[in-house]
C-alpha cells in the first residue's frame, strides 16, 4: 500500500519534450514509474523514451488510460496546464515548477475541489512511493520501501529524512512533497489524512517550516489520527516573516513562527523533533 | 513586492478610487513651489517600504509652503526601521470625520480572496481585531467570482457608512476588489479610507503587496517604474546582484555564509547554525540541480560579503550529482581563489566521487584547497554546522 | 392547488420604491397577494404601502421570510438583482423588464439553476394564481380561479386566452407568464412539468410564437404527461425570421417557423388551436 | 444589431485576429489611389447587412485600379436583396489555400455559448451541417467560464488545422471568443477564415451581431460609428423615426395599418389579416400601459404611411385602462385627423366606459368619428379583422 501514487499508476508527463520534461521522463522510467505517455500542444505524434506525445491531456487520458499527471512546464502555462489535466480526469496531479502566480493557484485549487483531483506542488520535488513510482525530481538514492510516509515543504529536507529513515531500516511508504510555494495544492492536513487511511503507513514526519498557515491547520485533524505523527519545523532561528499588512494578519491570526508550529502540533498531539536522528529515536520510542 | 503609498495611489487612480491629488518629490527643492500650488495645509509623507511610519514620525503637517520645506528637509535626513526617506508624497492636508478600515487579501488555508473592513480605521486595526472581533466585517471570495454591487453593498452596511454615501462605497470597495485581481495582489488596503468634511469618501492611504511571480502578466507596472523588489524595504547591493543571476539570496546580519542545497535546508541549516551559537551572514537557495556556473556565483556573493567570516556548506546529491557539485566548487576555486575557510559537506548521489575530486584537486595543488574542509556521510551535519561556527569565531 | 405562487407565498418587490415598483405594489396588494417587503439599495429603512423597504434582498428575506421576489428595476440592474436574489434564498423569481442583455440572462440562468431557483421573464407580464395571488403587472380582470392552466410567450395573449377561460367558466389555476424576451428564464418545458405534477390542473394551454426554440424543446416533455396540453403559435403569417447566421441555423436546426413548431407540438401529442374560441371546444372534447 | 464586414473586421483586428489590410471607399471616386497602394489583384466587396451578397454579384476581384474602378462603379449601382450598395471594402486579393468556418453564438434551449466550426468552410456550411455532420465541430461554454487554450487546441484539432498552424489557431479561435464575450454578441463567424498560399490565416470574411439590448454596455461602439440597426438591412425613414420614439416598429408590404396592444396580440394580429386575405403594412408593439402620447405617435406612424389603407386596432385594456386608451385616440383625432378608415375593439379593463367615449365624442362632433368603427367585447376579434381587410379592400 501507499498513497497517492503507486506500481499500477499510470502516469503522463505534460511538458514532456522539454529538456526537464525528458530527462526526468527518462529517470522516472527507470525507477520502474509506469510512463504512459505526454504532452506537447502542437507536438503530437512525437515519441520521447518510446512514450507517445499528444497535444492534449484529453487525448493521453484517452489513448493510454493516464490517471496520475506530473507538470514540467514553465510557471506562466501552469495554470492551464492544471486546469486541463483535472478536467480531463486526472485524478492525482504533481506541480514541479516554481514561482507559480499566487492567483493561479487559486484557479486551480477550485477545479481540483470540483473535479476531486488531488494536487501537489508548485515547486515540489514531487512524490516517491519507493519501490514503485518515483514522480518527479526526487533521487531514489535517499529512498527504501518501509513504513514510514513523509510529508515534507521543502524537497531537500525530505532527503535527509528519508535518508535517516533508510539507514535506520524503517523505509518509506510514500514521501509527498507538499511544495515550497506561498500557496500549494494540497495542505499538510489533507496528506496527513490519506497516510491516516493507509495500513501500511506505521507513522507519518511532518516537515514543516516558518511562514504560512498550513502546519498550523494540521492541528485540526492531527488528534483524530490513529497513525502518530513527527513534527520537525525549520526556522526556529530564522528573521520574523514579515505579515502581509494589517489583512494578512487578522486573516492568518498569530501564526507563522517556526516556535508556534511547532508547539501547536505538540499540543496537537503530535512529537516533535529538532534533528533528523531525532527522528528514529521517537519512531522507537513509539514501537513503529 | 511592496509598492510605496505613491505607487498604490497611482493604481488606485487607474481604477477610480478617489485619493488626494498628490505631488512626489526627491528633494526639497520643489516643495515650495508645489505646496504653493496646493493653496492651505499639506501633509508631508515619507516613502518608505515599511510600515510604522506614522509612528517614527515620517508624516507631518505643514500649514504653508515655508514649513513645508522645513519639515521636508527633516525627513529626508530621517531613517525609518533602517531605510533612508528618498521620496516624499505632498497631498493637502485631509479634513477627517471619520476613518475606516478597508483590505483585500489571501486566505491561504481556505484558498480564498477576504476581504476585511472595518468601522474603525486608522493604526490600531489589528488591536481591533483581537480585543473587538466584532467590529471587524470578512466577507470571503472564490477567485472565480466577481463581487456584485450587492456584495460590496452589504460589506459597506457593516461598516457602518452612513447611508448618503453608500454609493461611493460601493465603488470604492468594488473597484479595490478588481484591482486586487487585476494586478495579481498578495494584499491591497486602504487604511484609513477617510469621511472627509465635505462628506466625501478618500482613500487617505495605500498599501500594495503585489506578486512578484506573476509581474510578467503585468508589464505595464515596469514600464511605470515598479520593478521587483522586496516585500519590506529596498534591496541591498547584493540582494539586487543575485536577483540579477536569478539566485534567492537575502542578506542577514551574521558572520556566516549558508551555501546551502535547496531552501528548505537553508532554513534548517540555519537553525543548526543558531543552534551552536553562530550567526549566518544570509539566506540562499540553489534551485534544484544548479550548473558549476550559478554554484560559482553563489560562492562569489560570498566571497566578496565583507561580513562574511566562514561559509558553511551543505549538500545532499538528488538530482545534481554530488560529483558535479564538486567539479563547481573546484571551478570557482581555480577561477576566483577562496579568501574565507569554508567546512563542507557531502551526502547523497555519487557523494564518494565528490569527496574523491576534492582530494584528487587537493593532491594536484594542496594550496588551492587550503580553506576548505570537505567531509562525507561519515561527519553529521550537525558537526559540520558547529565547525563553521567555530571557524567564524577563530576569523573573528 | 397551483404552481409557483400561492395565497401563502411571501412575495417581495426588487425595486419597490421606483414609480413602477410603487405602483404595482399597490395592485398587487389590492389583489391579495402577501407583500410582505422590498428592496432599494440605500433606501433602507423607508416604508411602501406600509411594507418596509431593505437595502439587499438578504436583509429583506432575513426580516420578512420572503421566498418570491419581483424584479421592478431597469433593465441594466436586472443582472445583478436576480444574482442577488437568488443567492439570497429567493426560490422563485419574476422578471419584469424587457430588453434585458442575453449575455446577463446566461448569468442568472447559470446561477438559478445552481441554487435551484426558478426564473420567469425577462418581458413577463408576471403570473397570476387566480383568487390567491398576482404578481407583475397582469390586470386582474381576465382570470378567476378555476382548473387550466396557461403559459405563454405574451402578456396580451395570456389575457385573451384567459378571458376566454373565464367566460367559458374553465377558469385557470396558475397563468404564467414565460415572458417575451430572446432568452428566458425558464423553458415552457420546465414549466409545463410543473403543471404536470399540481393536481388541480385539468389541462394546460401555451402559447408561443414564430422565433426561439422553445416551444420545439417543449415536445420532449409533452407526451410524457398526463395532463392534456393545448397549443397556440403566433405568427403563422408573419414574414419569417432572420436566422442568426450560419452558426445560428446550425446551432437551432430547423426551428422556429410558427406552423413548424405548431406540427411538432401536435405531432407531440398536444392539441393545436388556431382561434381563442376554439380552445372551450376543444377543452370540452378532452372532457376537462 | 448585424455590423457591416468592416466593422466586424475593425473588432478582429481590436481583438488581434488577422484579417488583410483593407479600406472603405463611399464612392468610387478614390478607388484608383487606393487599389494602387495595393499593388496587385483586390477584392471589391460590397458592404451591405444581408447574406447571399456574393452569390448576388457583390464581391468581385480586379486585377487593379482601372478594373476595380469599373467594377466598383457597377456595384454601386447594385441593389442586393433591395439593398443599394452604398459602401464598398477594398482589399488585397487573397492566395485561398484552404476554408474553414468558425462561428461562436448561443444555444438559447441549453442556455451555453456555442463555438461551431469546421473543416469545411464556405458558402455551404449549413449544407455541411445538414448532409455532412461529421464535418461540424461543436464546443459548448458556460457564460462564467472562459475558454483556455487546451479547449481552442481541441477545436483546431478537429477542424484538422495542420500542425504548424495550431497554434495562430488557438489565438484565433481564443480571441474570437473574448470579443464574443466582450462585446455582447449573438453571433460571431469568420467564414472563411483561410490558410493563404504563404502559410498564415486570416480572417477573409466577418459577420458580427452585437445584442441591441446591452449597446449601453459599449459607447466605443457609438463613438466608432456602429449604431442601434436592424439584423438585416438599415432601419426604413419610418423604422428610424419609430426607433427616435422608442416604439417597436416593423414595414412590412401589405396595405393594413396594425394598431396593437402588445406584441404578442400584434403577431396574432397579422395571422387573423392574413387569414381573412389581407395583408399588414407594419408590425408595432405599444408596449405595457402606453400614455395618450405614445398612442397618438403610434396613429401618427400609420396615418402617414401612404402604403396603409385600413387601420385595425384591438385594445384588451389590462393595465392601461381602455377608457385612456380611447382618451389617446380622440386626442389624436383632435391633434391630427384621420385619413384612413378604421376599424377597433376595444375589451377587458373599463371597455364600457371606452365604448362610451367614442359614442361621446362622436355625438359632440360627428366628423371626427367619421371614419372610426368602434366595437367592444361583442364583436368577436375574428369579425373586426374581416372588416379591417374589407376596408382596405374598399379603399384601394
Amino acid at each position: 500500500m501507499a498513497i497517492l501514487v503507486d506500481k499500477n499508476s499510470k502516469v503522463m508527463i505534460q511538458g514532456i519534450t522539454g529538456g526537464a520534461g525528458q530527462f526526468h521522463t527518462e529517470r522516472m522510467i527507470e525507477y520502474g514509474t509506469k510512463i504512459v505517455g505526454g504532452t506537447s500542444p502542437g507536438k503530437g505524434g512525437r515519441q520521447v523514451h518510446d512514450r507517445p506525445v499528444f497535444d492534449t491531456v484529453a487525448e493521453c487520458v484517452k489513448q493510454t488510460g493516464a490517471d496520475v499527471s506530473a507538470i514540467f512546464l514553465p510557471a506562466p502555462f501552469v495554470k492551464e496546464a492544471a486546469i486541463e489535466a483535472i478536467r480531463a480526469g486526472i485524478k492525482f496531479l504533481v506541480v514541479i515548477p516554481e514561482h507559480i502566480p499566487i492567483h493561479d493557484m487559486l484557479w486551480v485549487r477550485e477545479e481540483a475541489i470540483k473535479h476531486g483531483t488531488t494536487v501537489i506542488g508548485g515547486n515540489t520535488a514531487g512524490i516517491i512511493t519507493p519501490g514503485e513510482a518515483n514522480l518527479g525530481i526526487m533521487p531514489d538514492i535517499a529512498f527504501k520501501p518501509g513504513r514510514v510516509g513523509t510529508v515534507s515543504r521543502s524537497g531537500s529536507i525530505t532527503y535527509y529524512v528519508a535518508d535517516t529513515l533508510t539507514r535506520t531500516d524503517y523505509g518509506q511508504t510514500t514521501c509527498v512533497g507538499l511544495g515550497g510555494d506561498p500557496i500549494l495544492g494540497s495542505t499538510f492536513a489533507e496528506i496527513l489524512l490519506k497516510f491516516e487511511d493507509d495500513e501500511k503507513t506505521k507513522a507519518v514526519v511532518m516537515c514543516g517550516e516558518i511562514g504560512g498557515v498550513y502546519e498550523e491547520h494540521a492541528c485540526d485533524v492531527i488528534p483524530k489520527m490513529k497513525t502518530p505523527v513527527l513534527a520537525m519545523i525549520g526556522g526556529l532561528y530564522a528573521p520574523p516573516g514579515k505579515r502581509m499588512g494589517h489583512a494578512g494578519a487578522i486573516v492568518e491570526g498569530a501564526m507563522g513562527t517556526a516556535q508556534q508550529k511547532l508547539d501547536m502540533l505538540a499540543a496537537a498531539g503530535a512529537h516533535p523533533c529538532k534533528t533528523f536522528e531525532s527522528i528514529p529515536q521517537i519512531l522507537k520510542k513509539l514501537g513503529v | 513586492m511592496r509598492l510605496y503609498e505613491f505607487e498604490g495611489k497611482q493604481l488606485f487612480r487607474e481604477f477610480g478610487i478617489p485619493v488626494p491629488q498628490g505631488r512626489v518629490v526627491d528633494s526639497s527643492d520643489d516643495i515650495y513651489e508645489v505646496v504653493k500650488g496646493f493653496k492651505g495645509p499639506v501633509a508631508v509623507k515619507s516613502q518608505v517600504l515599511t510600515g510604522g511610519r506614522g509612528k517614527a514620525g515620517g508624516i507631518k503637517i505643514a500649514s504653508g509652503p515655508n514649513e513645508a520645506k522645513t519639515v521636508a528637509d527633516e525627513l529626508f535626513k530621517l531613517k525609518i526601521k533602517g531605510y533612508p526617506v528618498e521620496k516624499i508624497l505632498i497631498e493637502p492636508a485631509l479634513d477627517i470625520v471619520h476613518e475606516y478600515y478597508l483590505g483585500v487579501t489571501i486566505d491561504r488555508a481556505r484558498y480564498k480572496i477576504v476581504v476585511i473592513a472595518s468601522k474603525a480605521g486608522g493604526v490600531d486595526i489589528e488591536e481591533t481585531a483581537a480585543k473587538t472581533p466584532e467590529k471587524i466585517v470578512r466577507r470571503e471570495f472564490s477567485i472565480n467570482e466577481p463581487m456584485y454591487s450587492f456584495d460590496a453593498l452589504s460589506i459597506a452596511k457593516d461598516m457602518e457608512i452612513p447611508q448618503v454615501l453608500l454609493k461611493p462605497a460601493i465603488a470604492i470597495i468594488q473597484r479595490l476588489f478588481e484591482l486586487f485581481k487585476a494586478y495579481d495582489a498578495k494584499l491591497v488596503e486602504i487604511n484609513p479610507l477617510v469621511i472627509k468634511g465635505d462628506d466625501t469618501l478618500v482613500a487617505a492611504d495605500s498599501r500594495v503587496s503585489l506578486d512578484d511571480d506573476a509581474m510578467f502578466r503585468h508589464p505595464n507596472l515596469a514600464k511605470a517604474g515598479i520593478e521587483k523588489r522586496h516585500e519590506e524595504g529596498e534591496l541591498t547591493e547584493r540582494e539586487k546582484q543575485a536577483t540579477d543571476w536569478g539566485i534567492p539570496y537575502l542578506d542577514l546580519d551574521g558572520n556566516i555564509g549558508m551555501f546551502p542545497g535547496g531552501a528548505g535546508f537553508g532554513i534548517m541549516g540555519n537553525d543548526f547554525i543558531h543552534h551552536y551559537g553562530g550567526k549566518p551572514a544570509n539566506f540562499m537557495d540553489s534551485g534544484g540541480g544548479p550548473s558549476p556556473e550559478r554554484i560559482a556565483k553563489m560562492l562569489v556573493l560570498l566571497d566578496q560579503n565583507p561580513n562574511v567570516k566562514a561559509i558553511f556548506g551543505a549538500r545532499f546529491g538528488g538530482i545534481s550529482r554530488c560529483d558535479d557539485f564538486a567539479k563547481g566548487v573546484i571551478m570557482f576555486l581555480k577561477e576566483h581563489g577562496l579568501s574565507k575557510p569554508m567546512v563542507m559537506r557531502m551526502t547523497g548521489n555519487m557523494w564518494q566521487e565528490g569527496v574523491r575530486l576534492f582530494e584528487e584537486a587537493k593532491k594536484e595543488d594542496p594550496r588551492l584547497m587550503e580553506k576548505v574542509e570537505f567531509h562525507g556521510i561519515e561527519t553529521p551535519i550537525e558537526e559540520i554546522s558547529k565547525r563553521a561556527v567555530e571557524l567564524a569565531w577563530e576569523a573573528n
